[in-house]
């Protein structure tokens, strides 16, 4: 790998995970349940549309608005979290969840 | 306001024909609301740009519902709860009951599977808040008085329908059902606190408890606009409708089917209801609506969280694509049309 | 309501001088609409953080446009489709044509690209709603009476500039055009299908369908309080308009003086062919103010799909920071007070 | 419109009792608005899914900002500045002088720091537009008249407190303040440009100016659905206060106590006020509410932002879960009485 | 490179693209037309407003506003599509794109 | 590291980093004047809700909401400016700042 490539991170960065969910917004409180029994410390939402296998969710009602809720979390507790939401929600419903690599400065916050 | 809305009440002829019910339907189709809704259908069929924002969407739910319980309280705060309690309770039954003989039809004829048989169900058991007021609008281009309290039957349809529906769901019939069940309580709490059921009850008991010095104070903004503001709300329902029409083929033939046949049923059941509990002609039509719509309000939130299983395709296309434009267009005259014959 | 939208035709004194027009653009600068344009022109440019969601925004067009097409309508209703092709076949044609002379100004004089020139043509044929109220609104401040099914000649007057425009700017001059070009076929499209159109247009069929009984309806929504929502849409649009003026250096000095010269010019020309198609002094007054405006709601979108070579902060700043604030301001009174003399 | 707002003077009975408070009490808690306010903390309470979007409640601000400040001007304008000017004068150093002695007892009595003091002292020195609305609401439905122009007075008293309790909360009474300070700047700038204020003061001018002919246009806006408007309003912040008793818990006991005799004392000291400057009793219930009253719109964004390490809980608590309430349902008829009885 | 700085990922967990444009809302449709021309199996879109080379874009009217569009898609396919969006759109319009790397529990969803 | 997790990125990528800035809504301007001061060319914004150590921010009211800021900038100058962020704004506002890495087509756009 080039080495220029991935500029090697600073000291004080710490590595966490983004888990990043897209559901059907009536979701959203079950979602946040979820969080609180995986040991999040906080997460942020907001409304989103889009489409995806369940057909296009356009958003113009209620019924058909998503959600994406991003969370900032311990990697040790990323897939966990991911595990039980593909055990308790993928297979009823419009969703999509992934992880990425994000790196903070107050570790001890998430 | 009088009990009956409008005071003039225009001597109904006789030999109500099939001239009248087209002239009811044709008056009925010109009317603003319904080609608002028309041009919705347009607007979504001809993929133009047009979209209206969500924020304007639950302002306008907001709106209708909170002018429409406003004006039922103050109206029962008029006729008093003796006059409305029979009819109300027998409302509220009808709600209940409906689901009982949709779902074995849907399982057995639609071949539908239990889940989404149960939320089918609930969708026609539950109200369409904006139907109704489609119908009370009709009523009045037409001058025919109706009981102004009508509004207490909407809001206390629009859940039992939903519990019965969703325990069907569940495998009721089958002995499955455990009320210990997240998605039931889920189901049971929505049934009661969700947006459409409070805003309906709550702005109901504020209009009963403020009466007509209340509706003095807020009539320029619950009564002056309210039409317009549904004409409104039509266009951006014919954009959602026009936009469903794709799934009808997913949805198939025979919820079409369904989808017009059960509010014709429904509708007559309510119509002949009340009667039976002494309810006038425009009263009569209105608990007719009632019966023969679908929610697309309080139902699909409920059943989404309890029966995950159901397949919304389903209930959404049923309720908003076919029942909804059917009775917003024929149905509304056609079950004044039964009203009026069956008071003959 | 009679085709004159006012009956009380005010005896206009012949005198018409210029303490007249000083006398019509003051009170026209004291009317509330005026006034919130500009606190929104002081919030931008003082950085105040006074923000309009971007629903609301949506919501207030929504609203004027289905308001006019809506009123427009009945009056077409009322008049009969005899008295309105006329003047609004001329229209049309205005509007097609002003990009034909505007173009060749804007490359020549002004130096902008075929592209740039394209664009400009296109939104300077094409009109703009807003300003139409405005002058509505002026004449009937001053209880002068106007054919009130001048909306139609709005709604016929959105598209055919975009067209002619856009063609202009894919190099139709040259040789260069080719129509199974997709940026041609996305003008063709948002042209007729755009949502100002299609409110536009289809609010005035369903008034002119519904006509003064669905007019009766709606009107505690659609004419009630327009004004005040006016007044309210013209103070977001000083703040749009403010956070422009910025752009004015990079717009350059030509196109301040092309935005204002340009609408006397039109204006003057709208009046005329009012005139010559036996419209009242209102009558002329607006088709003068329709040819006179600059559209910002049609035209930025489907110019920006069709010519994305067109830099548009040209077109936007001219229509949005000159041409607008000049014609609600000066430009009405003034196309009022010529409207007057030339039927003296 | 006359200056005061109702002509019809109703000869106020002499043995002013307890029985006339709890009357005027029970009448103002069964008016729409207040029940709902009470529904929309049932709304919160009960954890039911009612949510307005967050445009909405924007649109709201925005309207009432707008409709109370032109409605204003425009009586502002019929009054004349000279019947105005006292009273305005001596309520906007009423709004500078209430944090002076606001802020020691907070230091003293509740312990808070410096910061806190300032903040929570800014808060109640400011003033409450929507308090002030309901209060004007509670008058009408009585058919108290009140000196229309008393929203010149709310505009006037928005800043003052604000710029002096961030001053006190900078350290100004230690010596420790410093004008160059960004926070400072940025309170002042706040203080004078935040949408609360511009809104208000902007609105107040452009009623000044158009006068009643402005009136006359924008009316069916600005007046007919406004008390509606307000109802829908307080349902919002009927949810926003619900959504705060939890943080009564953290607020502690003196919050809850300083919350409610801040208005007392603040109250009675605006009645005199406007007792002193010559005002009816409508006139002085109005300022005794405006002294009442806590900001809860311009002080917080202006506070947050100047004294960051105050803890904004603190504040809004008090502002919106118990000040607002307070006022609103017990504070407004009490500070009326007070007004007839010192009148008396 | 610290070996504790990136955790090595979950067995579970697949390797995707998570492709970001932001550019003129007006420009929806045509990016939805080419994601799905290059493969795409959904997408997610939200309103935004910005700033960038072409001036604040302060979404205060449509004509000013932005959408972000968020696509996950197979790695193979995501330069293509950053490839096309840099050819058909980004002289002529407000926007900006990039990659970066994501893990997903259902790969074949993609 | 399993060689085919990673795919290795293509040539014409660069990398950069993307910063984002979740914080109370009434920061918005001072964080985009700090984004100015640190060298950023340009900024994405949306309202969102969320939650954390400072309570929920449920965004019904301007007061209560949170607005999410991203930044695509060069990697030297992202680490630079999180430390701004930590030492002018994190001890007293409700706000959460991470980074992570994207790729570009057009390194001297940012
Ligand atoms: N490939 C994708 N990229 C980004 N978002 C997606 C993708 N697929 C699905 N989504 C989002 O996730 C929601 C649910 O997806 P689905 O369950 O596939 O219908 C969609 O409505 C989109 O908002
Ligand atoms: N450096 C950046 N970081 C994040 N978003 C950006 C950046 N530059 C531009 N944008 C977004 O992309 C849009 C178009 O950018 P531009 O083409 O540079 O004007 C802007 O309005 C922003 O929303
Ligand atoms: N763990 C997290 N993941 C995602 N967003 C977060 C997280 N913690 C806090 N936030 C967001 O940052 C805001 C401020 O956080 P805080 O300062 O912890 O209250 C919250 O309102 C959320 O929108
Ligand atoms: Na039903
Ligand atoms: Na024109
Ligand atoms: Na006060």
């Amino acid at each position: 790998m080039n080495p220029n490539f991935n500029t090697p991170p600073a000291m004080n960065l710490h590595p966490m995970k983004r888990v990043t969910i897209i559901c059907e917004s009536i979701l959203e409180d079950r979602v946040l349940e979820l969080l609180q029994e995986t040991g999040a410390q906080g997460h942020t939402a907001f409304p989103v549309r889009g489409g995806g296998h369940q057909g296009e969710r356009c958003a113009d009602i209620t019924e058909t608005a998503n959600v994406q809720i991003d969370v900032i979390l311990k990697p040790a507790i990323a897939e966990a979290l991911l595990q039980r939401l593909q055990t308790e929600l993928f297979a009823d419903y419009a969703m999509v969840a992934y992880e990425s690599d994000v790196r903070v400065l107050r570790p001890d916050k998430f | 306001m009088p009990i009956l809305e409008l005071e003039r009440i225009d001597s109904v002829t006789d030999k109500s024909s099939l001239m009248d019910l087209l002239t009811a339907i044709q008056s009925n189709l010109l009317s603003p609301a319904i080609l608002f809704f028309v041009l919705g259908v347009f607007a979504a069929v001809s993929k133009s740009d047009l979209k209206f924002p969500e924020a304007l969407y639950s302002t306008l739910t907001i709106y209708l519902l909170t002018a429409i319980g406003f004006k039922g309280g103050v109206a029962v705060h008029q006729a008093g709860i003796g006059a409305v309690w029979l009819p109300a309770l027998a409302a509220m039954l009808l709600g209940a009951l409906i689901p009982l003989w949709t779902y074995p039809v849907l399982r057995k004829a639609g071949k539908f599977s239990v889940a989404d048989a149960g939320a089918i169900a609930a969708h026609y058991g539950s109200v369409s808040a904006v139907t109704f007021i489609a119908a009370t609008n009709f009523l009045k281009s037409i001058h025919q008085p109706y009981e102004s309290y009508a509004s207490a039957f909407l809001a206390v349809m629009e859940s039992p329908a939903i519990i019965v529906g969703v325990m069907l769901g569940k495998g009721a019939l089958g002995g499955k059902l455990s009320l210990r069940d997240a998605g039931v309580r889920h189901a049971l709490r929505d049934a009661v606190l969700g947006k459409g059921v409070l805003l309906l009850v709550g702005a109901l008991i504020i209009g009963a408890l403020s009466g007509p010095a209340g509706m003095t104070m807020v009539e320029g903004f619950f009564v002056t606009p309210f039409q317009g503001v549904l004409a409104l709300f039509l266009l951006e329902m014919g954009m959602v409708a026009g936009r469903r029409l794709g799934d009808l083929k997913k949805a198939g033939l025979f919820l079409v089917l369904f989808g017009i046949s059960a509010p014709l049923l429904h509708g007559t059941v309510g119509v002949l209801l009340g009667l039976w509990t002494g309810l006038s002609i425009g009263g009569c039509t209105l608990l007719g609506v009632l019966a023969a719509s679908a929610s697309y309000i309080a139902a699909p939130a409920a059943v989404r969280l309890s029966l995950p299983e159901a397949n919304p395709t389903y209930s959404l296309t049923g309720a908003l694509a076919i029942t909804f434009p059917f009775n917003i267009t024929i149905g509304v005259p056609l079950f004044f049309e039964i009203a009026k014959r069956l008071h003959a």
